[in-house]
C-alpha cells in the first residue's frame, strides 16, 4: 500500500520524532510505503497535498491538520474520493462526525498543559507566579496548552498560582532565552516559567543562568520531553516536562491507515496519552523519544 | 549600453509588415510544457502512469496555486510600476479572519459576533473586499505621499496586518462558516475566480489608460511625470487593487478550507512575486505581463503536484524547487538573450 | 491670479486673451541646497517667434525652462500666461495650458511603442473606453508623415538610436499642439540632416503662431533659426537682442563675460608612430571591415549621419561588445580588446556618448565619479584607496576643466549637463591614456568650455595621445582633425587628409 | 547656505574646510534616539522604572538583533549593488546544522557523526564559513554568469538551502554542542562578532576599492562596466560575502541556542533587508552605509525590548511593530528631504 502522509511541518521538534516514528514503522511492514509532504503550517496547502494524494491515486491518506478546526473540508475531499483518512496527533473539530473509513490517533493537547501546570503547582507548594512563553499565536497546540495553564491557575491545587506574563517565543529557544532576558531586565519577579514546548523552557534556563539565577529558585516547565529537554532535566535544569508519545502515535496511524486501506475496521478515536516527566521517573524516557 | 544592437541601420516605415516578434511569455510557456512533458516521460518511466491524462491531477494542479495566482496578479501589477508588495499573504490571512467572522453559521456555538450570524455570503464577501481594499490604499498612500520604499511601507503593512490577524481573535480559529460562504472555494471555483481576474487585469493592462499609465510609471517615473501623469492618484489605484485581490484571495483561502485561521497565507508573497517573475515580469519595473504570471503561477503548481506523483522524498523536494525556480528563469533568459541577437 | 485649470478651460473654448507676449517670467528666484541656479531673472517670449536662450553651463536655462513648464516652482518672482498671472503647480497644468517641453536628458519610456510614448495620457480611446491602439497608430503616422520622420511607430522606443529617440521627443511636443514649445538643447544628439530638419519643423510651427523657446551651445544654429534671443550668466538674466542686432562675438562675450579667441585651437604636433592598428574590425550585423592606423600625436576625426556605427566602432575598440572578427594591434603588438578593462590596461580611454546611461554614477558625487576609471592601478595601496592623494588630483583636474560646482562632494547628479560631460572627460583624463577615443565630447557644452576641452584634447595631442574623436558637429570635427574617416551604414568610406577635408567632401562620402 | 557660490567668479570652491553636510545616517540615529526617550519615558510614567540605565538591558537590545546585524552588514553590500539576497535566512539554518554537526560532544550519545565528535571549534567553524561562502558564491555566479535577476536567484537558494537543512539530518535537531563551539554565542560574544564585522566593512566599503566598485555598480552598472570594472567578478566576490556572513551568523546562531535546528533563520532575510533599508540603503543601489545599517539593526531591537519593558500585550505588539518601522523611515525620508529643501 502506498500512503500518503501530510505533515503540519517538518520544522518541529516533536513533529519530526512522529514523521520518524511513521516512518522507521512502515519499513518494518512489507509492502507499505509511505510518501511524506510537508504542510509548512499553511491549511491550504495541506488540503491541496490531499488532493494532491487523492489524484495520485494513494490507497490511504494520514494528516497531522494544520489547524483542527479545517479538518471537516479535508475529511469531506478524502470521503469524496472515497481514500481512507487518519488524522494523527491533533485532535480534528469535527471528531464526532468523521465519515466512514475515518479516523483519529492522538493526544488531547489540553492534558499537556493539565499535567505541566499541576506539576508546577505541586513544585511551588500551591504558591508563586508564574509568567507563560507561549507558541506561535497562530497554532493550535499553542492556544490549547495555555489555556490549560490559565484555566487551572487560582483554581484547586493551583489557588496560589498567579499569571504575572505571558508572551511569545515562537517555539525558538533564542527567542525564548531574548525574551527572559528581557523580563528579566524589566525586573519582573517569578517563581516559574511554564513554557508552551521544550525549546523555549531551555531557553529561558539559558538566559536565567547567564543572568545568574540559582536554578533551583525557578521552575521551569516543557512539553515534549525532546532529548535536549532530558538531557537538561537530568543536569537538573529543567523541573518538569511532559512526554507525548510520538512513536505509539505514529505507529497507531500507520496502522489504522494499513487497516482501513484493506478494508478493516478501526476505532474512530484512538487516544494515547500524554505522561508527565520529572526528575524521578527520567530514566524510564530517556531512549523514547 | 547597447549590447543587444540592432542589425539594421535606420529602422524604415516599411519595416511595418516585419514579421511580429514572438510575445515575451512565448518562451515562459515554452519552459511550462518542457516542465510538464519531462513530468510525463518521467512518470512512464517511474511510475507507470501518464501525468497530463488525469482529470482530477490538471485541475489540482491550477487549484492548488489559484489563490497564490489572484495575489500575483495584483502583485505583477505593482511590480510593473516599479514597485514591490510584501503585505500580500499577511493580507490574506487578516481579510480570512475578518470575512469569516462576518460569515458564521448559526449552528455553531462559538460564533464570534452570535447576532451577525447566517448572514448572506454578500456581507462577508464586502466586508473582506473592503479590508483588502483599504489594506492596500493605506499601502498606496503612504508610498505616494511620504515617498518611503514600497520595500518599507509593505513591510510595514506585512507585519502589522498578520499582528492583526492574530489580534482579532487572540489566535482563535474562526469556523462553522456558512455554505454559501464556502461555496466559493469549493470544486473548481477558486481557479474560474482566478483566471476571471486574470483576464480582466490582462484587459485593463493592456487595454486601458490604466494599464498604459502603470507601464508608463515603471518604465520611466520622470518622464511618466512630466507627461502630466498623476504619479501619487495613479500608485494609490494599483496598490489599492493589489491589496483588493488580495483580499479576494482571503475570502477565497477561508472559504477553501472552510474555516479562518490567523496564519493564513504566510509566504504567499514570495510564491505571487516569484509567479510574476517566473513569468517574466521585471523587478526594475516597466515590464510584464499577465499572461505570463499566469504561466508562472501554473509552473509552481504543476511543480508541486509533480513531486507528489514521481513520490519525490519531501526532503528533496524543496532543494529541488529551488533549482527548478532558478532553471526556469535561466532558460528563459537565455532563451530571449539569443532571440534578440538572432 | 488665475487657476492653471480656468486658464485651461478658458484656452479650450477658443477665447485666447490677446496679449503681446505668450509667456513672462518677471523676477524669478530659484535656490537648490548650496547653489542660487536663478537670481531675479526676466524672460518675455513673443508670439511667432523663435526665442534662443544663451548661457553657459550652469548658467539655470533648463532650471528657468523647468519653472515654465510647472516642474519646480519659483522661490520668488512671477510667471505670466497670456498676460494673467499664473502658477503652475505640474507638468499637467502647463501642458493643459499650452506649454510643452522637449527636455535636456532624454525622457522616454524605453519599454514602451513609439506611439504609446506620444500619446501616453491621451490616448485614443474607443466607444467602451479601451485604448484604440489602431488610431493611435494612425495619428502618429500622419504625425510622422507631417514631421518627414520615417519610423515604424510600433517600434519600442528602446530600440531607438539616440537621435531617433530625440526625433520621437520632438514629435512627442509637437503632437500637444501646444502654444508654446520649449526645446532644450534638442540637437546636441543630431547631425546636420536631422538639424535641418528640425528646423524646417521650426519654421512650420513659427509660421503658425506659435512662440519657441530654443537652447543650444551651438553658435551657428542660433543666426539659422532665432529671431531674438536672451543670454543668462550664473543665474543672472544679462540682456535680450535681436539676433540681427548682434555678431557671434558680442554673444560670447555676453555668455562668458571674456573674449574667446580661438574655438578651435588646432596645433601643428609631430605625429609620431603607429600606436593603434585596426584591420578588418567586423561586428556582425553592425559594422564591417573597419581598418585604419592611428598615430601619436594625432587626432582621428570619425564622421558619419547618426545610425553609421561609429559609436558601436568606439565600443568594440574599447572592448564593451567585444568584435566578432579583425584584428586590433597596439605598438605593432596583437592584443585582445574583450572588456573595458583589458582596453584600460592596454592605456586606452573611452569618454561615451550618453552620459546618462553609460557614463555618470548619478547619486554618487564628483569625486567618486572622477577616480572610479583610475583606481585599478593608481591611488590604490593592498585594496585602500589613497583618499587625500586622488581628491587632489581630482580637484586639480575640476579646477583646470572649470567645472562649476560648489565642491566635489555634490553629486553629480545635481550639476548641470555641460559639468557633468565637464568631470567624466576629466575621469579620463585622470587615467594618463595613451589611446583617447571621445564619442561626441562636447555635446551640450558652452563655447567656453568647448574651446577648453579642445584645448585639453590637444594638449594631450602634444604630449603623444592618439586621439580618436566622434563627432557630429561638422566645424569641430574639421577643426580639431589631422585626418577625418568617414562611415556609411557600417562601412567606412574614405578617410580625408585635414587639407582637403571640406564639409562638403565628408557629407559626400558620409552618405554614399 | 553659501548664496555666494554661484555668483562667485571662480567656477570651484576650493576651500576643503567648508561645513561637512550631515551624513545621511545621522538623521535615523536621531530616530533611533527618538525611539529609546519615548520608551524611557513610557517607562517612568507607567512602568516606574528606567528604560535605558539597565546593563542588562542594554545588552540583551543588541545582543538579540546580533545575528540579523551580521547577516544585515552582508545584505547592505548586496542592496548597495542593486541586487537583494532572500537566502539569508536559509543559509543560517543550513550552516547551523552542517557546522553543529562537527562540533558534537563525545558525552552525547546521539551524535551525527560519532567518529567526529569532539572536535576543536575551529573545524566546525571553519565548515560553517566555507558552507556560507559557497551559498553566496553560488547565487554570485547565477546572477553574474546567467543574468537572472538577484531576486530569482536568491529565491532559489532561499529555497533550497532550506531544503538541505531539513534534509541533513531528516529534521532532527542537532545537540550536544561542545563547549569551546558554543563558548561564541554565550555571554555578549554576538554583539562583539556583529560589531567587529559591521567596523570592518564601514572600512572596506569607504575606504578600499572595494568598496568603490560596489558603490559604483549599484548607481549605474553600464557605467561602471565601461570605467573597466569587472562586474561579474566583483557582483561574485560581494554574493560570496554576503553568503559568508550569513554563514557566520548560522554558528553564531546554533553556538547561542547551544543547538542547531532545521528552522533557525526563517524569516532572518526580511529582518535583515528592513534593518538595512530603515537605516538608509536604498533599494534601487548605489546608497548606503553600515553605520545606518547598524543603527536600523538596533532600532529593530530596541523595539523588541521596549515592548516587553512596556508590557505591551504579545497581540498588539506586531500590529505597532509594522506602524513603527514605517513611522520610522517616514520620519527619516522626511527629515531627509527637508534638509535637501532648505
Ligand atoms: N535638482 C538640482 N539640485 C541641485 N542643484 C541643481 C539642480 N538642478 C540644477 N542645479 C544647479 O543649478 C544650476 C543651473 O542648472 P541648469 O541645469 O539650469 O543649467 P543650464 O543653464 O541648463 O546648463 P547646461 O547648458 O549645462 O544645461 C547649476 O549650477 C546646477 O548645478
Ligand atoms: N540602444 C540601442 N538599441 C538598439 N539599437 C541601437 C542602440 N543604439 C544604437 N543602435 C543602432 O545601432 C546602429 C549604429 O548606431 P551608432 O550609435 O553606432 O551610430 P552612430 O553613427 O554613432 O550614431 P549616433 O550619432 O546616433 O551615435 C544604428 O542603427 C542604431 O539604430
Ligand atoms: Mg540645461
Ligand atoms: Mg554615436
Amino acid at each position: 500500500e502506498t500512503i500518503g502522509v501530510s505533515m503540519a511541518l517538518f520544522d518541529d521538534n516533536f513533529l519530526t520524532v512522529l514523521r520518524n516514528g511513521m516512518q522507521d514503522y512502515s519499513k518494518t511492514l512489507k509492502g507499505v510505503s509511505l510518501q511524506i509532504e510537508d504542510a509548512q503550517n499553511d491549511v491550504a496547502k495541506q488540503q491541496s497535498q490531499i488532493q494532491n494524494f487523492v489524484a495520485a491515486g494513494v490507497d490511504a491518506i494520514i494528516v497531522n491538520p494544520v489547524d483542527t478546526d479545517a479538518t471537516a473540508a479535508m475529511s469531506k475531499i478524502a470521503a469524496d474520493a472515497g481514500v481512507p483518512l487518519i488524522f494523527v496527533n491533533r485532535q480534528p473539530a469535527n471528531l464526532n462526525q468523521l465519515p466512514e473509513k475515518q479516523a483519529f490517533v492522538g493526544s488531547d493537547e489540553h492534558q499537556a498543559g493539565t499535567l505541566e501546570t499541576q506539576e508546577v503547582c505541586r513544585l511551588l507548594k500551591g504558591k508563586g507566579n508564574a509568567v507563560i512563553m507561549m507558541g506561535e499565536l497562530s497554532n493550535q497546540a499553542a492556544r490549547v496548552r495555555t489555556q490549560a495553564v490559565k484555566d487551572l491557575a487560582g483554581k484547586g491545587d493551583c489557588a496560589g498560582l498567579k499569571i504575572v506574563e505571558e508572551q511569545t517565543a515562537n517555539w525558538s529557544r533564542t527567542q525564548g532565552a531574548d525574551l527572559v532576558t528581557n523580563w528579566l531586565s524589566a525586573g519582573l519577579q517569578f517563581d516559574a516559567v511554564i513554557s508552551n514546548n521544550d525549546e523555549m523552557a531551555i531557553g529561558a534556563i539559558q538566559a536565567l543562568k547567564a543572568a545568574g539565577k540559582p536554578m533551583n529558585s525557578v521552575v521551569v516547565a516543557g512539553v515534549d520531553a525532546t532529548q535536549d529537554a532530558l538531557a537538561s532535566m537530568s543536569a537538573g535544569d529543567l523541573d518538569v516536562t511532559v512526554f507525548q508519545n510520538a512513536v505509539g502515535q505514529g505507529k497507531g496511524a500507520v496502522d489504522a491507515a494499513v487497516k482501513l486501506a484493506k478494508g478493516e475496521k478501526v476505532e474512530r478515536n484512538v487516544n494515547i496519552p500524554f505522561e508527565l516527566v520529572t526528575p524521578a521517573n527520567l530514566s524510564k524516557y530517556q531512549n523514547k523519544n | 549600453m547597447n549590447n543587444d544592437v540592432a542589425t539594421s541601420a535606420t529602422p524604415l516605415r516599411t519595416e511595418r509588415n516585419r514579421k511580429r516578434r514572438m510575445p515575451p511569455e512565448a518562451s515562459i510557456l515554452l519552459v511550462l510544457i518542457g516542465i510538464a512533458l519531462l513530468y510525463e516521460a518521467l512518470g512512464w518511466i517511474f511510475v507507470g502512469q501518464s501525468f497530463l491524462m488525469n482529470q482530477q491531477r490538471l485541475t489540482i494542479m491550477i487549484l492548488q496555486v489559484s489563490v497564490i495566482g489572484i495575489i500575483s496578479v495584483g502583485v505583477t501589477q505593482v511590480i510593473i510600476t516599479g514597485g514591490i508588495d510584501l503585505s500580500s499573504g499577511s493580507v490574506v490571512g487578516m481579510t480570512a479572519m475578518i470575512a469569516a467572522s462576518f460569515a458564521q453559521s448559526s449552528t455553531w456555538t462559538r460564533a464570534l459576533y452570535p447576532s451577525l450570524t447566517d448572514l448572506p455570503f454578500i456581507v462577508p464577501m464586502l466586508v473582506g473586499l473592503a479590508v483588502g481594499l483599504l489594506a492596500g490604499f493605506i499601502n498606496g498612500q503612504l508610498i505616494a505621499r511620504t515617498k518611503i520604499p514600497p520595500f518599507i511601507a509593505t513591510l510595514g503593512m506585512y507585519v502589522s496586518a498578520r499582528g492583526l490577524a492574530k489580534w482579532y481573535t487572540k489566535g482563535q480559529p474562526i469556523s462553522g462558516l456558512t455554505d454559501s460562504f464556502n461555496f466559493i472555494g469549493s470544486g473548481a471555483w477558486p481557479v474560474v475566480v482566478f483566471l476571471t481576474v486574470a483576464i480582466i487585469f490582462h484587459i485593463a493592462l493592456r487595454y486601458t489608460r490604466y494599464g498604459k499609465f502603470t507601464y508608463a510609471i515603471g518604465a520611466n517615473m520622470q518622464a511618466a511625470r512630466v507627461s502630466g501623469i498623476n504619479i501619487e492618484a495613479h500608485l494609490v489605484k494599483v496598490y489599492a487593487i493589489a491589496g483588493l485581490l488580495a483580499g479576494l484571495a482571503g475570502i477565497v483561502t477561508a472559504a477553501r478550507a472552510q474555516t479562518a485561521q490567523s496564519g493564513m497565507g504566510v509566504g504567499y508573497e514570495l510564491d505571487a512575486i516569484a509567479a510574476a517573475v517566473i513569468g517574466g515580469t521585471s523587478l526594475t519595473g516597466g515590464a510584464g505581463r499577465i499572461t505570463g504570471t499566469v504561466i508562472g503561477t501554473i509552473i509552481l503548481g504543476v511543480m508541486t503536484s509533480g513531486f507528489t506523483f514521481l513520490r519525490v522524498d519531501a526532503y528533496y523536494q524543496e532543494i529541488v524547487k529551488g533549482v527548478i525556480i532558478v532553471a526556469a528563469v535561466v532558460v528563459d533568459v537565455h532563451r530571449q538573450k539569443k532571440r534578440k541577437t538572432r | 491670479m488665475v487657476s492653471p485649470t480656468t486658464m485651461a478651460a478658458v484656452r479650450k473654448s477658443g477665447a485666447v486673451p490677446n496679449s503681446e507676449f505668450l509667456l513672462t517670467a518677471e523676477g524669478v528666484r530659484k535656490e537648490f541646497p548650496g547653489v542660487v541656479a536663478l537670481d531675479d531673472v526676466t524672460f518675455r517670449l513673443k508670439r511667432g517667434t523663435v526665442h534662443a536662450l544663451m548661457g553657459e553651463n550652469g548658467a539655470g536655462k533648463s532650471t528657468l525652462m523647468k519653472i515654465l513648464a510647472g516642474i519646480y516652482q519659483p522661490d520668488s518672482g512671477t510667471v505670466q500666461l497670456k498676460g494673467m498671472d499664473i502658477q503652475l503647480k505640474s507638468p499637467l497644468d502647463a501642458l493643459e495650458n499650452g506649454i510643452a517641453m522637449i527636455h535636456q536628458e532624454l525622457n522616454l519610456m524605453s519599454y514602451m511603442t513609439i506611439a504609446e510614448n506620444i500619446w501616453i495620457r491621451r490616448e485614443p480611446l474607443t466607444r467602451f473606453g479601451f485604448v484604440d491602439h489602431a488610431e493611435m497608430y494612425r495619428r502618429t503616422s500622419a504625425l510622422f508623415d507631417r514631421l518627414n520622420i520615417s519610423l515604424d511607430p510600433d517600434m519600442t522606443v528602446g530600440e531607438l538610436s539616440v537621435a531617433n529617440r530625440q526625433m520621437v521627443e520632438i514629435a512627442k511636443a509637437v503632437s500637444y499642439e501646444s502654444d508654446v514649445l520649449i526645446m532644450d538643447e534638442p540637437t546636441s544628439a543630431l547631425t546636420e540632416r536631422e538639424v535641418e530638419h528640425l528646423f524646417r519643423i521650426i519654421r512650420d510651427l513659427r509660421a503658425q503662431g506659435i512662440g519657441i523657446v530654443y537652447i543650444t551651445h551651438k553658435m551657428n544654429e542660433l543666426f539659422e533659426i532665432a529671431d531674438e534671443f536672451s543670454v543668462f550668466r550664473d543665474g543672472k538674466y544679462i540682456g535680450t537682442h535681436a539676433s540681427s542686432d548682434v555678431t557671434r562675438d558680442d554673444i560670447i562675450r555676453m555668455m562668458v563675460g571674456r573674449e574667446i579667441t580661438q574655438m578651435f585651437p588646432k596645433e601643428e604636433v609631430p605625429i609620431g608612430d603607429v600606436v593603434l592598428s585596426v584591420k578588418n574590425l567586423t561586428l556582425d550585423g553592425v559594422f564591417r571591415d573597419v581598418s585604419f592606423d592611428l598615430r601619436a600625436g594625432e587626432i582621428l576625426g570619425l564622421a558619419g549621419l547618426v545610425g553609421s556605427g561609429r559609436s558601436n566602432v568606439a565600443e568594440t575598440l574599447f572592448g564593451v561588445t567585444p568584435a566578432t572578427s579583425g584584428s586590433i594591434e597596439i605598438d605593432g603588438k596583437p592584443v585582445v580588446i574583450d572588456t573595458p578593462g583589458k582596453a584600460i590596461r592596454n592605456r586606452m580611454a573611452f569618454l561615451t556618448e550618453d552620459r546618462k546611461d553609460t557614463g555618470c554614477l548619478l547619486i554618487l558625487d564628483i569625486l567618486e565619479n572622477m577616480q572610479i576609471a583610475v583606481l585599478h592601478d593608481k591611488y590604490v595601496k593592498s585594496g585602500f584607496v589613497q583618499e587625500a592623494q586622488v581628491a587632489a588630483d581630482c580637484e586639480e583636474m575640476a579646477r583646470k576643466l572649470r567645472v562649476k560646482t560648489p565642491n566635489l562632494s555634490e553629486r553629480i547628479e545635481n550639476l548641470s549637463g555641460g559639468n557633468q560631460q565637464k568631470v567624466l572627460i576629466g575621469r579620463w583624463m585622470l587615467t594618463n591614456p595613451r589611446i583617447l577615443i571621445l564619442d561626441e565630447p562636447t555635446r551640450g557644452i558652452d563655447v567656453g568650455a568647448k574651446a577648453e576641452i579642445h584645448r585639453l584634447v590637444c594638449e594631450m595631442a602634444r604630449n603623444g595621445v592618439a586621439v580618436l574623436m566622434i563627432s557630429s558637429e561638422m566645424p569641430e570635427v574639421l577643426g580639431m582633425s589631422d585626418r577625418v574617416m568617414v562611415m556609411h551604414e557600417g562601412r567606412v568610406t574614405g578617410f580625408l587628409d585635414r587639407a582637403e577635408a571640406t564639409q562638403i567632401k565628408v557629407m559626400d562620402l558620409a552618405s554614399r
